[in-house]
Parts: C-alpha cells; structure tokens; sequence
C-alpha cells in the first residue's frame, strides 16, 4: 500500500463513482425488488434495485444518500454485478466482504490469519476499495450496499436470509 | 456565569505554555503535532491530572468509607476532599451533602430520571426539554415517556440557532420537570438558562441543567443559574474518565430514595427492606471512582488556577476568529450552523463545507492531522431540526490556538480539492 | 474454577519479587512498611496498569464510538481489546458482545435488577438469594421486592459457614432467578455454585454469580460456572476504580431493554421513543470508562502472567498457614468465623479475638502498619447470623507472604495485652 | 500530644472506664428519661437514661454496647454530667463537641481556625479523649453517648431538638 493512507482511500476511481454514480434510480416493483441497508452509525442509507430474470440480475439501481466510500461502493457494486448469475453474484460478495475483514479478524484476535485466497484479479475495480480496510470506521460505509445486496438475493431465492441485515458491529 | 464577570476578566492565555502540559499536543501523536479540535466529545488532561492519580494509586489507595487504618483514612480524605473542591467550583452552598459522584453526566441525569422522576411523576405528568438537548438530557425522559406515560414537551429552536422562547411560559405551564442543556454539543448555543429557570420555578416545575459542555468552559454557578440540578463530566474538563457530577440541593436530594442499591448505600439491610443512608452516600453504591475523584480535584485546580472567566474568553476569541477566517476563505460554500454573535455561543463549530459528507471532511481532515468529529453528535433530533444526518465539528479549549484554527482551514481547502 | 485445575498447577508465587512491582509495599506509606491485608475491600496496583493509564492519557485518549481520527479509532481499538481480555479471562463464549462495562459490580448487578427484574419479574415472582451475600447482591433484589412485590427466599448458612443446601431444590423451586456469591467476602467460603446454578436451572431460573471475590483470585470460567450473568469489579483485581464488568449470554442481553439512557446505546431517538442499539452499546450510555478499560486489561495480563491457578494456590497456602498460627497462638481467645478447610475457602479471615472490639483492633494494628477491615463489610443480614455486628477481616492476595501473616500476629498479640 | 497517636488515644483513663464503665444500668422510665443512639456506621447503640429533678441531673445511667471509645466516653460522661444543672450540662457538652470538631473542621476548610476557647482543665478526666480526634472515623465513637444525652435534655426541656439526633456525617 502506498505510504499516504488517503489516497489509497480516495482511489481516483472511487471518486469517479462518488461524482458519476452508476445505475442511479429505481424501478418499478414488482418485477424489481427493492431492499434497504441503514447505517445507524450515521443515518446514511442505500437502496438498491434488483430485477432477476432466469438466474440473471439483468438489471441493478441505486438510490440513497451517504459519504463517497458507501456511495462509491454502491456504484462499483452495481457495475459489478449487473449481468452475472445469482451464483456468481454470491461468490463476489463473498469475495468482497473477505477483501473487507481482513482488517476486522486482525482487530480482533490479534492474529494475522488474512492471508485469505481472494483473486484480487478477478474483483476488478472493486479493488480500488481495498484501501478502506486500513480505516476501521468506514469498512461499515463500503459493506452497507452489499448487505442490502444480499439480503435481496436471499429474498429472491426465498431462502432464509444467511446474512444480518443491519451493519455488523 | 454572569455577564459582569466575563467582562471584568480579559487576561489572555499563554496557549504555547499550557501546551507545554499536554504531552500529545507538545510532543504529538506518534511524533506528528496534532490540531486536537475534539474537545467538545472528550478533552485532553494535563501532567499534573495523570501525576496526580498514579501517585494516589501508588501510595493513597484503599477502599474508602470507614476503613480504620491510616491508608483508608486518607483515601477517605481525599475522595470526600474531592467533593468539596468539586462542589466549590460550581458554587454548591453546601458541597459536602449536595455532590455526588457518578460515572458520567449521563448517569447523573438517569439518576435525576429514576430516583425522583420515577416517584414524582405519573401518567401527564409534563417534562420540558428542548431541541438543542444532547441524547443523555433526552433518553431519560423518553424512557419516562414510555415506563410512566408522561408527556414530554419541546422547546424548539429558531433559524437563527437560538431557543424559541416565545412560547416558554405556555410550554413549561402545568410542567412537573425542565431539563435544559446549558450550552449546546454541536451548535454551541449557550441558551439565556436563568430566564428558562424562573419560568419553570414560576410553573412550579423543578429545573436539571446539563452542564455537560459549560461546565468545563466558563464560570458556574448554581445559585446564580437558579437550578436544582445540575449534572457534568470529568472527562470533558481535563479530568479522567469513569467519574461525572451530580450536583443537587441539599432539600431535593434528602425527598428522594436511592437509584443504585448496594454497600455503601444503606444504613441496614434486611431481606424485608432497607433503611437508605443519609446523602449524598445514599446515591453512591459500591466502590466510587476514587482515583477519578482524585484526578478530578488536580483538573479544577489546574483549571480554577488559570481562571474560568479566561478559558471562556479565549473559547470565545478563538470562535470568532475562526468563523471569520472560515468565510472568509470559503465565502458561500460554508455553512456554520451555530449563532453568529460570540455572546450566546461557546467554542464549538459545526460546519459544512459544499455538500461533502462530513465523515469525509473529518477523514481527509485526520490526514493533515487534525481531528475534528463528524457524526449526529448525539443529537438526533437536532439534526432532524438542522435537515441533516451529521455535521462536521469542530471544538476548541484552553490549549488551542489560532495556529489550530489555521490548520483547520487549511486542511479543509484540501478536502475541498479533493471532492471539488 | 474446577478441581482439577487446581490440582495441576502448583507454582509457587515469587512475591519478594511481586512486591517490587506495587511501590506502596515494597517503599511504604510515608516511608514506613505495611503488612496489606485488605485486599477484599480493595487491591493495589502493580505499576504497569498505572503505567498503562499514563500512556493512555498522554498519548492516545480521545473518547471513542466512532470517530473518524486515528487518535479516537486508537480509543476506539483500546477499548474494544479491553472488552475482548476481559471476556477471555473469564471464558465468554461471545466476549465481543457479552461484556458490557460499568462503573462496579455493583452497578453490574443493578442493571440485571433493572434491565431484567424490572420488566421480567411482577408480583409475587420468586428470586432466591443466599445468608451470606454483600449489600451488592441483596439491595438490588430487595429493592424489588418493594418496587415489584417479588418474593425473596434465601439460602441459609449453616453453622460451619457453608450454604445449607439441604432444600435447595425446594427453595429454588419456581424461582425465576438465583443469585449467589462465588466467594464470601467476610467468611471466605466459596459456595458450590454449579450444583445450585444446576438446581436453579432445572427449576427455569436465571442464575447470577456475583464474582467480585472470586474472579480476582481464582480461575473462573463462565461456561463452567453455568451461570447467566456474571458480576465483577476491577479495582479488586490490580486494576483501576471506576471499572466494573458485566458478563451475560448473548440471548439474555439481547432480550432485554437498556438500564441507562444517554449517547451511544440508542440507533435512533425521537421524541416520542428510541431504538436502543446492539448488544453490548445499549448498557454503555455516555462516555465509558476508558482509561480504566484500559488499566484493567493490562491487570489481567498481569495476573495472567502469574497464572490465576497460582494465585488461588498461593491465597490457600497463605490462609491455612496463617489459621494455624492464628490457633497456636491465641488458642481459645480466637474465633474464626469461616470454614475450617482451605477447599471451600478463599485468603479471607474474619476474626475475633475475646472480646476486643473489631475496630480497636484494627486501630492498635494501624499502629503496627498492619492493615485490616472492621465493620459490618457490607453483609448486615450475615453479621446477624453471626451474632454480631462487626468482624475484623485480613485478606490476601499475590503479593503478601507469611511476614505479612506474622505482623498480623503480633500485632493482635499487642491488642490482647492493651486491651487485655 | 505524643507521638505515639495510639497511647494517645487509648489513654489509661479510657481503658479503665471502658473496662469498669461507671453508672452502668438502666432507671425506671418514667420517672427517668430514656434516649438512644445508634451509630450506623458500626451498628453499636448507646442508650442514656436521665433522672432530672429540679433543673438537676439526679442520675444518669449507661446501657449499650459498642468500642473502647464509645463505652469509655459514655461512662466518662456520665461522671462528668451526673449532679449537674441543665445548663452547666449543655455547656459540657458544648465543650465536649467542640474538642471533637477540631479535626473536623480543618478537614473540610483546610484552614486551622481551631484555636477554640476550651477550658482543657475544666474539662477534667474528659480531656482524655482528646486524641480522638486524630483517628477522624473513632469520633463518631466518641460523640455517640453525647448525641443521646443532648436529646435527653431537649426532650427534657420539652424543646425541639437543636441537634441532630443521628451521628453527623
Ligand atoms: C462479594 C462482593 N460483591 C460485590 C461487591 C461490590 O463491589 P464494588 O464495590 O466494586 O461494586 C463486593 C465488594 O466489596 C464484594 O465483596
Ligand atoms: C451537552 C452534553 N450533555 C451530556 C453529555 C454526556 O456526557 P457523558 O458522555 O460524559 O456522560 C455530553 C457529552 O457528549 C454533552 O455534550
Ligand atoms: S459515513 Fe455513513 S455510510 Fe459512510
Ligand atoms: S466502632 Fe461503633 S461506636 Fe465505635
């Protein structure tokens, strides 16, 4: 990581999507689903849109309201999921949230067990958002599109959801 | 305070020599000079706050009430000492009955909330507080809201960041209770509490002041304000953590029973009931924050030595300056959310700056080493007020200067780059 | 703790070394040496907690939940990892969210009276305590007794200071909570709190293990215990005053409502109700004990050092040594009022030598610099059982030897020829 | 006063009047009075009975039990007071209180304004119990009997007690 911990956390692109958010806006649902994340830490607040057809996430929008680590992370999100399989959504938020608790296990055990198999290759720009782990505070801020994220697949697939909803302590 | 006494003292602060009794503010954080802009959320403490309690915990400790040896005696000394300097200092008439430790003013304010508001107040009962409070003068009154279905009502604040006090008398009319911040955590409104004060006295409604954030700033005093409670913290006024005030009157405290039940607390136990001690010993259970005591009397002596009226001042020098540069370097992209005179206001800014999110401006802001919060400062309903989710704030105390304020700006002109 | 676990381990404690680490036993008060036997009541401090509370204040206060400065995110972690030693220590399945931090154990058990007795507990519901419990363990239920019209039954004790528990399962029956000490603090017994926690259990109470003695001085395991929530206090285990810690299961905590109201425990408040936070922010309201979080985690890093196996040990070794000297020298004109075993007992010794008042006891030992309590210690219903109204009480802890048990001895030789 | 605080305190006269209390026992009530005080702090109770006839302490007797310090200043009070008039009593006791405030006082002002008008050789045997008043938590001892016996002599007086009738804090 680069030595000013900044501008690993205000990557250019990060601020692109902050400035020129992607797949802004609703849609109607049904067909869409609609799902909530709040940050009680802030009062800030992402919507997100799912509209899945045939296993696919055709389409994806974000509406809301909060600083340019979870607004950027919404955008990114969108733009990385729109188009992929329900399958392949899970693994990338899987692979996101890994990206994000390499921090918080450390935090808590004290142990440096993160050598976690992330294909960082693979994650795209997603991993301008790497730099968020060294600020503790803000990993809530990038998580909170991701858990609305997951709580909307778990609606679609009427499965019980597996995630909490709210931001994890 | 009153306004003669902040006028009759204009000596200046030697801010580079009391920076010299901070070791973070002299010799930095990790070895970079911070601007510390926090004081509002907790203040700093000097050597001699810290020497003060290593030294009780090497050589004065042990467990106080009634020990008979001569280490417990002057453990004893000390803490009840404390309550006296502690009770001098917001000119209690009779500190050695009327002060009592808690852990923090918002336990204070719980014990004002369940020891007299859970006996005294039943369903309608009327509690007043106002727009500005900070969550610790609101949740237990809502609490009471919801145990005991009293009616809370609101004395809102105007555009111009000041109480609405065009309607004080309807509102406090019929009132039981009034709680009422003395200065508030994010506006820095230093409401007129006297005028509030004589028309909840005239309602016959009891009057708690939260002195949580102008205790630690200006000269204090209770008869003077005309309250019957007043509730504040150690570790805002460069005292410890672990230790707050409740300073009631003598009469008040004497009509109500206990809140914490325990040792200490009593003068007999039996499983059919318990006979409560006399005060302020019945409101503090259990092993008090002694060495917290201790630290606290080092933090009002530091403080009383350089004078209350002169912190005020400085706060209030130091304010101006600071909103002055701050428009005059952003002009309309800033807005202060907060009185404009230096009269009704403490040192406390809340700004924002073009429409960056706050926990931005606090981020960038932390990279040039200069701390300041963001966040609802816990003040929901007032951000609710203000149309927002959080502010940006910035606070000042006897060990900032303009060199702080300087860096501030500085560094906000950054932050603007960045999200320009 | 298990047998087992003591049988294991057997390390004698080095304490001519340990006492080099608490300046007020190895340089004295004022200069002069003291034998420190009052540990139950309060401990002292080895220099490295005051050292870690030093630093603290110097270097990395700032007051935490969520600010965005690396200061306060340093707070913030400090104070986490004190929430995270702490539940370790004492074995919590979840410590990251079953700690909760308060200002003693005393307020530790009111939270449970208020957060849980208040709203689980009506007229006529049963809670079971024990004869031998402090005012910490008693006041709080009794309180609700008459608040709430519960019914209390108690445990009694039998004559050779042990629990009666051959009713137990009567008395518990149809109990909704059980709460028992794990180690008398005037008596020195130590109750076989999983065979009543079982009992308890299986007749659907909550059990509550009130470890303010036990936990600094032996190995304790909440798992082991079986209990539901679990009370003690730092300052009784070489940390600071003003720091108290409440253990509970996650799904207890979670079912509860706050106790105190203020900043930080709330995810939204309005005028008309709140939203209390998670587990364990909503016991926190306002600004917690900080610098204490952090003095009590280099306290028990301390004590885990040493091993909590050998100090139980050593507190035994110590007791049995010092009651047989006790016996050999006075003979009859002792009384002990303990069990006669060091199995069921902790280094606590109430005495009574003839008829000498326990306070002119304690009085002609301060004179020899030996310290002891005298008094009711905060267990009036137990002193009734006894007979009496006061006990002179030595206690040990790792850093007093067998030269502190010979000053004891001597100068209770003085007393009985003064008053003799 | 000598440098050994605790000679000074457990006096050779306290300890013969702790160990053969005088004026021991109780009085038929009425026509004596009966007044009793309790020190919480301890649990140890005195009570006083008074005999009054003529504006004069006729008797005076001691019941109760307590410390050294309690037993021995009861007994030496009633010695003092036993034959006195109402007002040589209250005067006594006036004196009596204001020897014990001496440390009192300097403790809450810090100011050493003690120099009081006390007469130390009309005080007599009482003047043992000077060096209480370095041991601050055995003046509550000290003062026990004497709080009981001004309210003895209010109740007397048929006035409403001047005094508090539990140990001042
Ligand atoms: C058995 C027991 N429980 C509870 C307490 C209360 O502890 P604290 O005064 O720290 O609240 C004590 C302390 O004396 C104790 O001995
Ligand atoms: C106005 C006001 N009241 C009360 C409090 C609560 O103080 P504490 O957290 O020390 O209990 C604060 C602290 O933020 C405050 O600013
Ligand atoms: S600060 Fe609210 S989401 Fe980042
Ligand atoms: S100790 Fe009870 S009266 Fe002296």
């Amino acid at each position: 990581m680069s030595s000013s911990g900044l501008e690993d956390l205000y990557r250019e692109i990060i601020l692109d999507h902050y400035r020129n958010p992607r797949n802004r806006g609703s849609m109607e649902v049904p067909p869409s689903q609609r799902v909530e994340a709040y940050n009680p830490l802030c009062g800030d607040e992402v919507i997100v849109y799912l509209l899945e057809k045939n296993g696919v996430l055709e389409d994806v929008r974000i509406e809301g309201q909060g600083c340019s680590i979870s607004q950027s992370s919404a955008s990114l999100m969108s733009a990385a999921v729109k188009g992929k399989t329900i399958e392949e959504t899970r693994q990338i938020i899987s692979d996101f949230k890994k990206l994000m608790s390499i921090h918080e296990s450390k935090l808590e055990d004290g142990t440096d067990d993160a050598q976690m198999d992330i294909d960082m290759d693979a994650m795209g720009e997603l991993a301008a958002l790497q730099g968020v782990v060294r600020f503790p505070v803000r990993i809530k801020c990038a998580i909170l599109a991701w858990n609305a994220l997951a709580q909307g697949l778990d609606e679609i697939s009427g499965s019980s959801p597996d995630e909490p909803r709210q931001v994890e302590k | 305070m009153t306004d003669t006494d902040i006028a009759t003292t204009k000596t200046q602060l030697d801010v580079e020599h009391i920076k010299q009794d901070f070791p973070l503010l002299s010799k930095g954080f990790h070895g970079e000079s911070i601007a510390y802009l926090d004081s509002a959320a907790s203040s700093q403490r000097p050597t001699c706050v810290i020497d003060a309690m290593s030294g009780y915990y090497n050589y004065s400790h042990a467990n106080v009430h009634r020990g008979v040896y001569k280490l417990a005696e002057e453990a004893d000394r000390l803490y009840e000492n404390a309550r006296i300097t502690t009770g001098k200092f917001v000119g209690a008439p009779d500190p050695a009955r009327e002060i009592v430790f808690t852990k923090n003013a918002t336990e204070a304010i719980n014990l004002i909330a369940y020891s007299w508001g859970m006996h005294r107040l039943s369903e309608g009962d009327v509690v007043v507080v106002t727009e500005i409070e900070h969550h610790a003068n609101l949740v237990p009154w809502i609490m009471l809201h919801k145990e005991r279905g009293i009616e809370l009502r609101v004395i809102p604040m105007r555009d111009d960041y000041l109480l609405d006090l065009d309607n004080l008398e309807e509102i406090v009319d019929g009132a039981k209770l009034v709680a009422c911040t003395l200065m508030s955590n994010v506006l820095g409104t230093i409401p007129p509490f006297k005028k509030i004060a004589d028309a909840a006295h005239s309602a016959g409604a009891i009057v708690v002041a939260d002195g949580a954030q102008l205790v630690p700033h200006a000269h204090v005093d209770v008869k003077e304000l005309d309250c019957d409670f007043l509730a504040f913290s150690g570790h805002k006024m460069l005292g410890p953590t672990g230790i707050g005030v409740l300073w009631g009157k003598a009469e008040l405290l004497d009509s109500i029973p206990p809140f914490i039940g325990g040792g200490g607390m009593i003068l007999d136990v039996k499983f059919e009931g318990i006979v409560p001690a006399e005060i302020p010993t019945r409101f503090e259970a259990g092993t008090p924050p002694i060495a917290e005591a201790v630290g606290l009397t080092a933090a009002i002596e530091y403080l009383d030595n350089i004078g209350m009226n002169n912190i005020f001042h400085h706060d209030a020098e130091l304010t101006a300056y600071t909103i002055d540069s701050l428009k005059n370097t952003f002009g309309r992209d800033i807005t202060i959310m907060g009185p404009d005179t230096t009269e009704n206001r403490g040192g406390v800014i809340s700004l924002a700056l073009k429409d960056i999110h706050p926990h931005d401006l606090a981020q960038v802001l932390d990279e040039s080493n200069v701390c300041i919060r963001a966040g609802h400062h816990c003040a929901k309903p007032l951000m609710r007020r203000l149309g927002t989710s959080a502010t940006a704030r910035a606070s000042f105390y006897l060990y900032n200067d303009t060199s702080d304020a300087d860096r501030l700006i500085e560094a906000l002109s950054k932050a603007a780059s960045i999200f320009g």
